[in-house]
């Protein structure tokens, strides 16, 4: 019987490898190219035949590209608006999950289909909403631009607090909690894993939007974050010759999510809810 | 309207926003300053995106901007550029008659052309002699040539087949929208060509990054393609690498002249400015015979003035040589820049991909095919 | 001792004069009452709002209805021997501030609903003899039974401005004629009524429209479903009991979702081209003879984009899947395994009922999203590969990336809109009848 | 103060055919311990949630001293509770499940400690205070329930079988602890369980609830020796007691299966006199005030029947007869000594004067 | 056939100092009735679920019919089991819920129809079918619990207080029903509750614990007659055992607070013989075997000794006295006539042949 455990194990071990293998080639060949000296976009090799750092040099010393400004733009714009959707998402879904209020049914309709208009469609008219409030080509705008969308994206938020049970809500009503206690001493607490899903997701936004950001930040290029700033490298006449500095910039844009997500991995915490009531 | 903009044309101390796409203008700009005292508030943008840019935002936008000139006929339709009298005249006496007609559109002047570009052969000289790329059949047959026929940008490649067949797209000057005649006897050769490509085993069809790769390494020994790959070439081939005209080709009767597009590097001067004499005064500066002279220096940008073309030092250049080959009437054809163009290079892509990869099994289907292309790139205004 | 709820309106048919003046004077009742921050809120409410309406608002709202009437010009200029510009209306700003000006005048006669409403509550205690609550009350409620109004009332406000404001704009284009023979600053557009919608599902767009749509529909489903069924399986995986490495295996699948988009897929690109490393490889190996047509073949192209789709969504999948897993409840587990059931019967029953429990409308959000992915297919493919029977489209296009070409080239914005139009009512009426299904199966009390 | 007045106070679940609660009237005075008991599923968690304001009242009135509550907001109520299903909340500690009421108040952290511990000693789970509920036996997660109610000092506490997951040690202990706490504290108290002795040695007065409907309310002697129907007969008093329908004629209680008393002259004319010569009563006695003894045998001699042993159960110092007489089965407590062997059959005298008769229609007590 | 055996059986929990079952030795036979009983947090559950294979077993061996089963899955056990905390499946129905291990089985599904509802009504939750457990009411709940075990056919049935939340009445039907299927099944069950009644007549043997030790097991009588210890001795029975420490010489049983009592000689001689002369002892003695009638006082003369009434609670046919000698409880349990107000001085005579004498260090029985 512990033969048939071992040998599921096995069996586990070995799909989860291969899949693993199959995800992370990709990302190694980005990383292997960030560090090679010769050859352009394509290459139909693995492992470059010369190494060098000069990619990662050059987007530290070429002004053209003032790759550390963007990098700290891009840094900044992540933690505040990642802090500030998170915050946004959790108490929509909060909100909609647990609070009682006249239009809630209607608002979780019309919040799914809001988000159904093609959204480059909707780019302009952004920009001169933000032109009016005098906001364009500048950090906030993006900020704000990211926050605005948060308030849209609380359905798997929500759908986890549903499961969340109600008895510990009454429970500390009783106790003299207000909803706000409640919000913040039982329901936050009972949701670390799927805040760490949202913070992830609202943290990575920003460094890989190069549609969006480059409308708001126009020829602004200081305020450039690095997704844009990567992509107008990608121009017909430099893509091919600076491929590897993109694959530089992307391995650095992958170290500050990947740290974060190491440091949120402790909130993965599984039986968040076990012993709570019986039933 | 609600972002009404000081329209005052006189010159004031304000700064003249400027576009370019390379910051090697940062002291030519500095020079103009010294020299007139207008201030210039010097941008990095990509010239392709200016016309995206503009029409988004006219009031946020360049006063100067670099544009490639087959973004003018919409940027003129929206009302986006300023019309060029000033300096006319004497852009038409120093600039090369396709520079000037890139410049223009419906008879009036537009752009300050500041160079020209087209595609050019490069070749691996150890294995193809200067005889054997005369011709699209020799150089087939001796080495390998790597293209994408398939794939995106065949358009931008092998439509000019069908003007080197004696067809034009949108009529003679590229303005008429009309004028399009691919559906003709020689557009069908064209196309029945285009698909025996196939077959021909001196062709390896490839996305361009693939194709510089190949060129590397030596797996294929022609490559159709801009100035712009000449660094990754020169780079990884060395003295190897050769660059040239483009062949002739055979559609059946007889050799004739493959031809390629011809681009118009433009300046161009925001319809909306505020300070318009002096931006003119700056575009006008930057296509000068000077400036395109010290950028061919510095960039490699192959220029768009006669004196400068002629010059030793871009005739020495061997792309910069095969570029101005190529840019004369005889081998090229200017790209068209009527608005209608975007209904044209879709539909254009898709068929010669089709007819490359057999999709198209006869005749008939080919023409039909070609009658619908110019159908639909030739509706006429409402 | 119940008491009586007045409407509004009886409380201003019955109600005295401080109620009656809140009518016309927003405010005043409150003040009166008291209640003073929340009266001169009100006040300053009015004040602004009728500001603003005479100085800037009526202009707008009349724009609004004309489009603009003045064109943009030039005229020489002989001292300067050059032609000079003479500003003329931009439609397309006229219309988005005109949108915005209704909206502004909505969100006011909801504040004065509000302050109606508000007034009858004061009403109503005078009535029955109770005290007023004092602010510190009001603004106690607001982290208790009002607590919804306190943490939703800005991010709704950035919905309004940032969603439906655009959404209400775009929208009213596909009723215009903005088109590219109609292009501001220097062209006005106007209202056209309903003449858009007929050139689109006549016109030669129709039998481009109508096989883009059913792909469309087709990827959004496998895209959907695929990133979702295999993201859950992962996490299964990964979370299963007596595995050693969770972590490392999590941070391994997470990397896809730390590099761009634009990069990891032109990467995609680059391996699955023709002559890409995985058909080098194949053909070293003599796996193959001929270069598999992963992206240059509509079929293949077509399936490659859903697996590729699934290489980039089935990480996020496993994130949250992960984080229900986290907090399924052990002894309902417990009970199906005394119970009998195997691992599969487990999951099948009990975990994937809870996962999609939790996930079932975001995955109708995720579909409606797959719908307008624009990303994938136009970084991986755009569109490609071409095809000669539609107008400029490719096999694997979505209407959006279709859409996207037809407006960034053509500027037929119009069209466009009428488009979306389409695509936005089919995904509403489709999302809104699944919602209402998923709503009515997982009624867990 | 905290009088408790419940108005015809209905309650109907959205997925329930019929109300869970129908016109409940009921009068609570200030520090009464009230219990509620009831076979499951008649309601009594139901009104404690309506008290709570944790459920909607769908119908009626429900006031605290006087103040009308319907629409109040729970943490406004003032009032304390122990879950049915413990609702503990599962990522704190024992300790700050117990103190969570007490730190919402601002209490100073001294005090806090020091009102936490004092519970938890006497709950004696002490030893658990830096456990987290999922590491708890049932019974020692339903005894942190109830810290959480009595730590705080509610002017209501409202518990829903706090005791049910306890060892009868331990419910006895606790149940003087309960008295000792509502002694000190003097908070009204409503109490759910289905321990009959629970329900006898705390309440004040007991509610008697089926189907959402009361069915007597009374201090536990009036409900044990006067119940009002025979619902109420048979559910208080354990073993229940014995209920047979019987024809009452001529001073006498007969029935078909060979069941025969004669009644006490008292009883018999008061049963003539209400007019039910000759109709069908229930007569209900029970198991106590049934007799084995000698003694017993003499003193009721119109009681005695007989009866046929079916189980014979030996409980410490009692033992449980389960009789039958044709159909109807009916309980004897004996004591130890009075064991029987299954099957055979043996004389039972009665206890007239103690017993109870009924309307067979309405049930209702006639004497 | 399911003969399990446990040899020295060990749980130590993770977050727990000590083990939670120590060195845990069990033998049950097949179709035994074996009923656990024991404080709140002695390890009953937890033994239960190391049988049913929800928690590991730390140390010692665990057979079902002579196979090692420590690590079989549960689902390989074939063991059906009521949880303590019922553990239902939320979304579904009650239906669904009572014939998911059917389901699984592939029962064709007129016999699921059939078993479910011939369950159902057993458990009097017929009419509740279609609902989902969110809108039951906890002893519904519970009974859903039952629901799901007992419709299997399983070889071992584990039940964990299946009857705490419902009502006398219903427990006395449902323990009448739990019988009868064990009768019909002979399924080896294991049932652990705190309801002494139930333990008495439910169990073919009782296994009593404290602190994961087992402190003994036999029937009911030898527990109640027998105990080994004073543990057992206060467990069983309710009211408990009163327990006195005494000092036993010449005869008689003596404490300091004023407790006195003169041994039959029978007694005095074995403990003599046994060396307790001049030692410490524990006196204990059912509140049943103390009498206050005159008969019993004229009986056992030699057991009479006087006490302070502190509360006297009346219970239908009984009276608790619970009275005081110095600071020692002593309970009586009187006939209701017996009743006499808190505060009096009365005489108690104890039945000193039914009394119990254990070693006042081991605890351990002497006689
Ligand atoms: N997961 C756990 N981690 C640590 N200790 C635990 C855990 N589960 C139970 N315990 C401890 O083990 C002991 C035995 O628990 P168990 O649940 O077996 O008690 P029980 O006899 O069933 O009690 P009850 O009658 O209260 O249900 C208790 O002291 C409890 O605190
Ligand atoms: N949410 C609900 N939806 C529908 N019916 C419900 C709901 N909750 C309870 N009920 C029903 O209402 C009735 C009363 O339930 P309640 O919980 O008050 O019973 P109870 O007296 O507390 O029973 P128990 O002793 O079993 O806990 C029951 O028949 C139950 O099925
Ligand atoms: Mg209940
Ligand atoms: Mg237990």
């Amino acid at each position: 019987m512990k033969n048939k455990n071992k040998r599921t194990r096995m069996i586990v071990y070995t799909i989860l490898t291969l899949l693993a293998v199959v995800w992370v080639l990709p990302i190694i060949w980005i990383v292997l190219t960030s560090f090679r000296s010769e050859g352009g976009m394509f290459v139909d090799y693995f492992i470059p035949h010369h190494f060098t750092l000069d990619n990662y040099k050059m987007l530290f010393t070429n002004s053209t590209y003032p790759f550390g400004r963007w990098f700290m733009n891009t840094l900044i714009v992540a933690v505040v608006s990642a802090t500030l959707s998170t915050f946004i998402t959790v108490v929509m879904a909060y909100s909609l999950s647990r609070l009682k209020f006249r239009w809630r049914g209607r608002f979780l309709q019309g919040a799914l289909v809001l988000n159904m208009f093609p959204g480059f469609m909707s780019m302009i008219a952004i920009y001169y909403i933000l032109k009016a409030i005098g906001l364009t080509q500048s950090l906030v705008a993006l900020i704000l631009v990211y926050v605005a969308g948060a308030a849209l994206g609380f359905y798997v938020q929500k759908g986890f607090f549903d499961t969340i049970p109600i008895s510990l809500d009454e429970s500390a009503m009783l106790d003299g909690a207000t909803k706000w206690d409640i919000f913040r001493t039982i329901t936050l607490p009972l949701s670390k894993p799927i805040i760490v899903y949202t913070t992830l997701m609202a943290f990575t936004g920003p460094w890989m939007d190069f549609i969006f950001a480059r409308v708001i930040m126009g020829d602004n290029i200081q305020n450039y974050t690095v997704a844009i700033g990567l992509y107008t490298m990608m121009t017909r006449e430099s893509a091919n010759s600076l491929f590897m500095a993109f694959a530089a910039g992307s391995v650095l844009i992958a170290v500050p999510i990947i740290i974060l997500f190491i440091a949120l991995q402790r909130f993965f915490v599984e039986g968040m809810t076990s012993g709570a009531v019986k039933g | 309207g609600i972002f009404v903009s000081n329209n005052s044309a006189s010159a004031d101390d304000k700064a003249v926003k400027l576009w370019v796409d390379n910051k090697a203008y940062k002291p030519i700009v500095k020079q103009f300053t010294k020299d007139t005292g207008i201030k210039v508030d010097f941008k990095i943008g990509q010239s392709a995106d200016a016309q995206a840019d503009l029409k988004k935002d006219p009031s946020a936008a360049a006063d100067v901007f670099m544009f490639p000139h087959d973004q003018l006929g919409q940027m003129v339709q929206a009302g986006l550029i300023y019309q060029n009298t000033k300096y006319e005249k004497s852009i038409k006496k120093d600039q090369t008659d396709s520079a000037v007609q890139g410049a223009s559109y419906k008879g009036k002047m537009y752009g300050y052309p500041y160079g020209v570009e087209t595609q050019v052969l490069y070749y691996n000289k150890e294995k193809l002699s200067a005889d054997d790329i005369k011709s699209w059949a020799s150089l087939t047959e001796k080495g390998k040539l790597t293209t994408n026929f398939a794939g995106d940008g065949a358009n931008y490649k092998y439509v000019p087949l069908f003007m080197s067949n004696g067809d034009y797209l949108y009529g003679e000057n590229g303005e008429k929208v009309k004028g399009t005649n691919f559906n003709n006897d020689k557009g069908m050769q064209v196309l029945k060509w285009i698909a025996q490509q196939k077959d021909n085993n001196g062709v390896i069809q490839s996305t361009d990054a693939a194709s510089l790769n190949k060129m590397s390494n030596g797996k294929a020994d022609a490559y159709l393609s801009g100035p712009w790959d000449k660094v990754t070439l020169k780079k990884e081939m060395g003295d190897k690498l050769g660059v040239a005209k483009y062949p002739t080709v055979n559609f059946g009767d007889g050799d004739k002249q493959m031809k390629t597009f011809l681009g118009v590097k433009l300046f161009g001067v925001n319809a909306q400015t505020d300070k318009a004499l002096n931006a003119m005064k700056l575009a006008n500066y930057l296509s000068s015979n000077k400036v395109q002279k010290q950028v061919f220096d510095k960039l490699g940008y192959v220029p768009s003035s006669k004196s400068v073309q002629a010059s030793g030092d871009v005739q020495k250049d061997d792309v910069a040589a095969a570029v101005t080959e190529m840019a004369k009437p005889e081998n090229s054809v200017i790209m068209p820049k009527l608005p209608q163009m975007v209904t044209f290079w879709g539909p254009s892509d898709a068929l010669i991909n089709d007819a490359y990869k057999g999709k198209l099994t006869s005749d008939t289907e080919m023409q039909s095919k070609l009658d619908k292309l110019v159908k639909q790139s030739t509706k006429s205004e409402k | 001792m119940q008491t009586q709820k007045l409407s509004v309106r009886e409380a201003l048919k019955v109600g005295d004069w401080r109620m009656k003046l809140s009518a016309i004077i927003m405010g005043t009742s409150q003040l009166l009452h008291g209640q003073i921050l929340k009266g001169l809120w009100f006040l300053a409410v009015e004040i602004s709002f009728f500001t603003w309406f005479f100085a800037r608002g009526i202009k707008s709202l009349q724009s609004l209805i004309t489009l603009g009437t003045h064109k943009q010009g030039f005229v020489f200029d002989k001292k300067l021997g050059i032609n000079v510009l003479h500003q003329g209306d931009n439609s397309m700003l006229l219309l988005l501030f005109g949108v915005a000006t209704i909206l502004v005048v909505v969100i006011f006669f909801y504040q004065y609903w509000v302050n109606l409403k508000s007034a009858r509550k004061l009403q109503e205690l005078d009535l029955y003899h109770k005290s007023i609550p004092t602010l510190k009350e009001d603004l106690s409620a607001l982290l208790d039974s009002k607590l919804h109004i306190l943490l939703m009332s800005v991010p709704v406000a950035g919905v309004v401005a940032f969603t439906i404001l655009p959404l209400i704009y775009m929208i009213s284009i596909a009723f215009t004629n903005y088109d590219h023979n109609h292009l501001p600053p220097k062209n006005l557009f106007s209202w056209v009524g309903f003449e858009n919608l007929g050139n689109v599902l006549g016109g030669d767009v129709a039998s481009t429209f109508f096989p883009l749509l059913g792909w469309t529909i087709v990827w959004a489903i496998m895209a959907t479903v695929t990133s979702f069924l295999f993201g859950v399986l992962l996490a299964m995986l990964i979370n299963a009991k007596g595995i050693k490495g969770k972590k490392v295996y999590r941070t391994l699948f997470i990397l896809t979702m730390a590099v761009p988009q634009f990069i990891t897929l032109l990467i995609m690109n680059n391996l699955l081209n023709d002559s890409g490393m995985v058909n080098t490889m194949l053909m070293n190996w003599h796996v193959i003879s001929h270069p598999l047509p992963f992206l240059t073949d509509g079929t293949w192209a077509k399936v490659t984009v859903i697996i590729v789709n699934m290489w980039i969504g089935i990480p996020a999948t496993m994130l949250v899947t992960t984080g229900i897993l986290q907090n399924l409840n052990q002894d309902q587990i417990e009970a199906a395994e005394i119970d009998g059931a195997n691992k599969f019967q487990i999951f099948r029953d009990l975990t994937f009922p809870q996962i999609l429990f939790v996930m079932a409308p975001s995955l109708i959000q995720q579909f409606i999203g797959n719908i307008n992915n624009f990303n994938v297919i136009f970084l991986l493919t755009g569109g490609g590969p071409m095809n000669s029977d539609y107008y400029n489209a490719g096999d694997t296009d979505l209407l959006v990336t279709w859409l996207y070409k037809l407006t960034i080239d053509a500027a037929d914005y119009n069209l466009a809109s009428v488009i979306g139009i389409l695509i936005f009512t089919l995904s509403a009426v489709f999302s809104l009848f699944a919602y209402k299904r998923v709503n009515k199966m997982n009624n867990l009390g | 103060m905290a009088e408790i007045k419940l108005e015809h106070i209905k309650k109907q679940y959205q997925n329930a055919s019929e109300p869970s609660v129908a016109d409940y009237n009921l009068d609570i005075h200030d520090k009464e311990f009230i219990v509620f008991v009831g076979p499951s599923g008649s309601g009594k968690s139901t009104v404690l949630r309506m008290i709570a304001g944790l459920e909607e009242i769908t119908d009626g009135t429900f006031t605290i001293d006087g103040e009308v509550m319907n629409e109040v907001a729970p943490k406004d109520r003032e009032i304390a509770m122990v879950f049915q299903n413990y609702a503990l909340y599962p990522h704190m500690t024992v300790f700050d499940n117990i103190g969570y009421s007490l730190k919402l108040k601002k209490t100073p952290k001294t005090e806090i400690e020091e009102r936490v511990h004092q519970a938890a000693k006497i709950l004696g789970i002490e030893p658990y205070l830096e456990r987290k509920p999922a590491d708890l036996s049932g019974g020692q997660r339903q005894r942190v329930a109830m810290g959480r109610a009595i730590v705080r000092d509610a002017k209501i506490l409202l518990m829903d079988e706090p005791l049910s997951n306890l060892d009868a040690k331990l419910r006895v202990q606790m149940r003087a602890e309960i008295t000792k706490i509502h002694k000190r504290m003097g908070a009204t108290t409503i109490y759910v369980t289905h321990d009959q002795t629970e329900a006898m040695t705390l309440a004040d007065r007991i509610v008697i609830i089926d189907h959402g409907d009361i069915q007597q309310i009374g201090t536990p002697n009036e409900l044990y020796n006067e119940p009002t129907n025979t619902f109420v007969a048979g559910f208080i008093g354990s073993p229940a007691m014995n209920l047979l329908e019987v024809e009452y004629y001529d001073g006498m209680l007969v029935s078909d299966e060979g069941f025969s008393v004669t009644l006490p002259q008292g009883i018999s004319k008061q049963l003539t006199d209400k007019g039910y010569e000759d109709k069908k009563i229930v007569f209900g006695i029970r198991p106590e005030d049934l007799h084995l003894d000698p003694i017993a045998m003499e003193t009721y001699v119109g009681g005695k029947f007989t009866t046929q042993v079916e189980i014979s159960e030996l409980l410490g110092a009692d033992v449980m007869l389960y009789t039958k007489i044709g159909n109807s089965e009916i309980v004897v407590r004996g004591k130890g000594s009075d064991y029987v062997a299954p099957g055979t059959a043996i004389q039972v005298a009665a206890n007239l004067s103690k017993a109870h008769y009924f309307d067979a229609v309405t049930t209702n007590r006639i004497i």
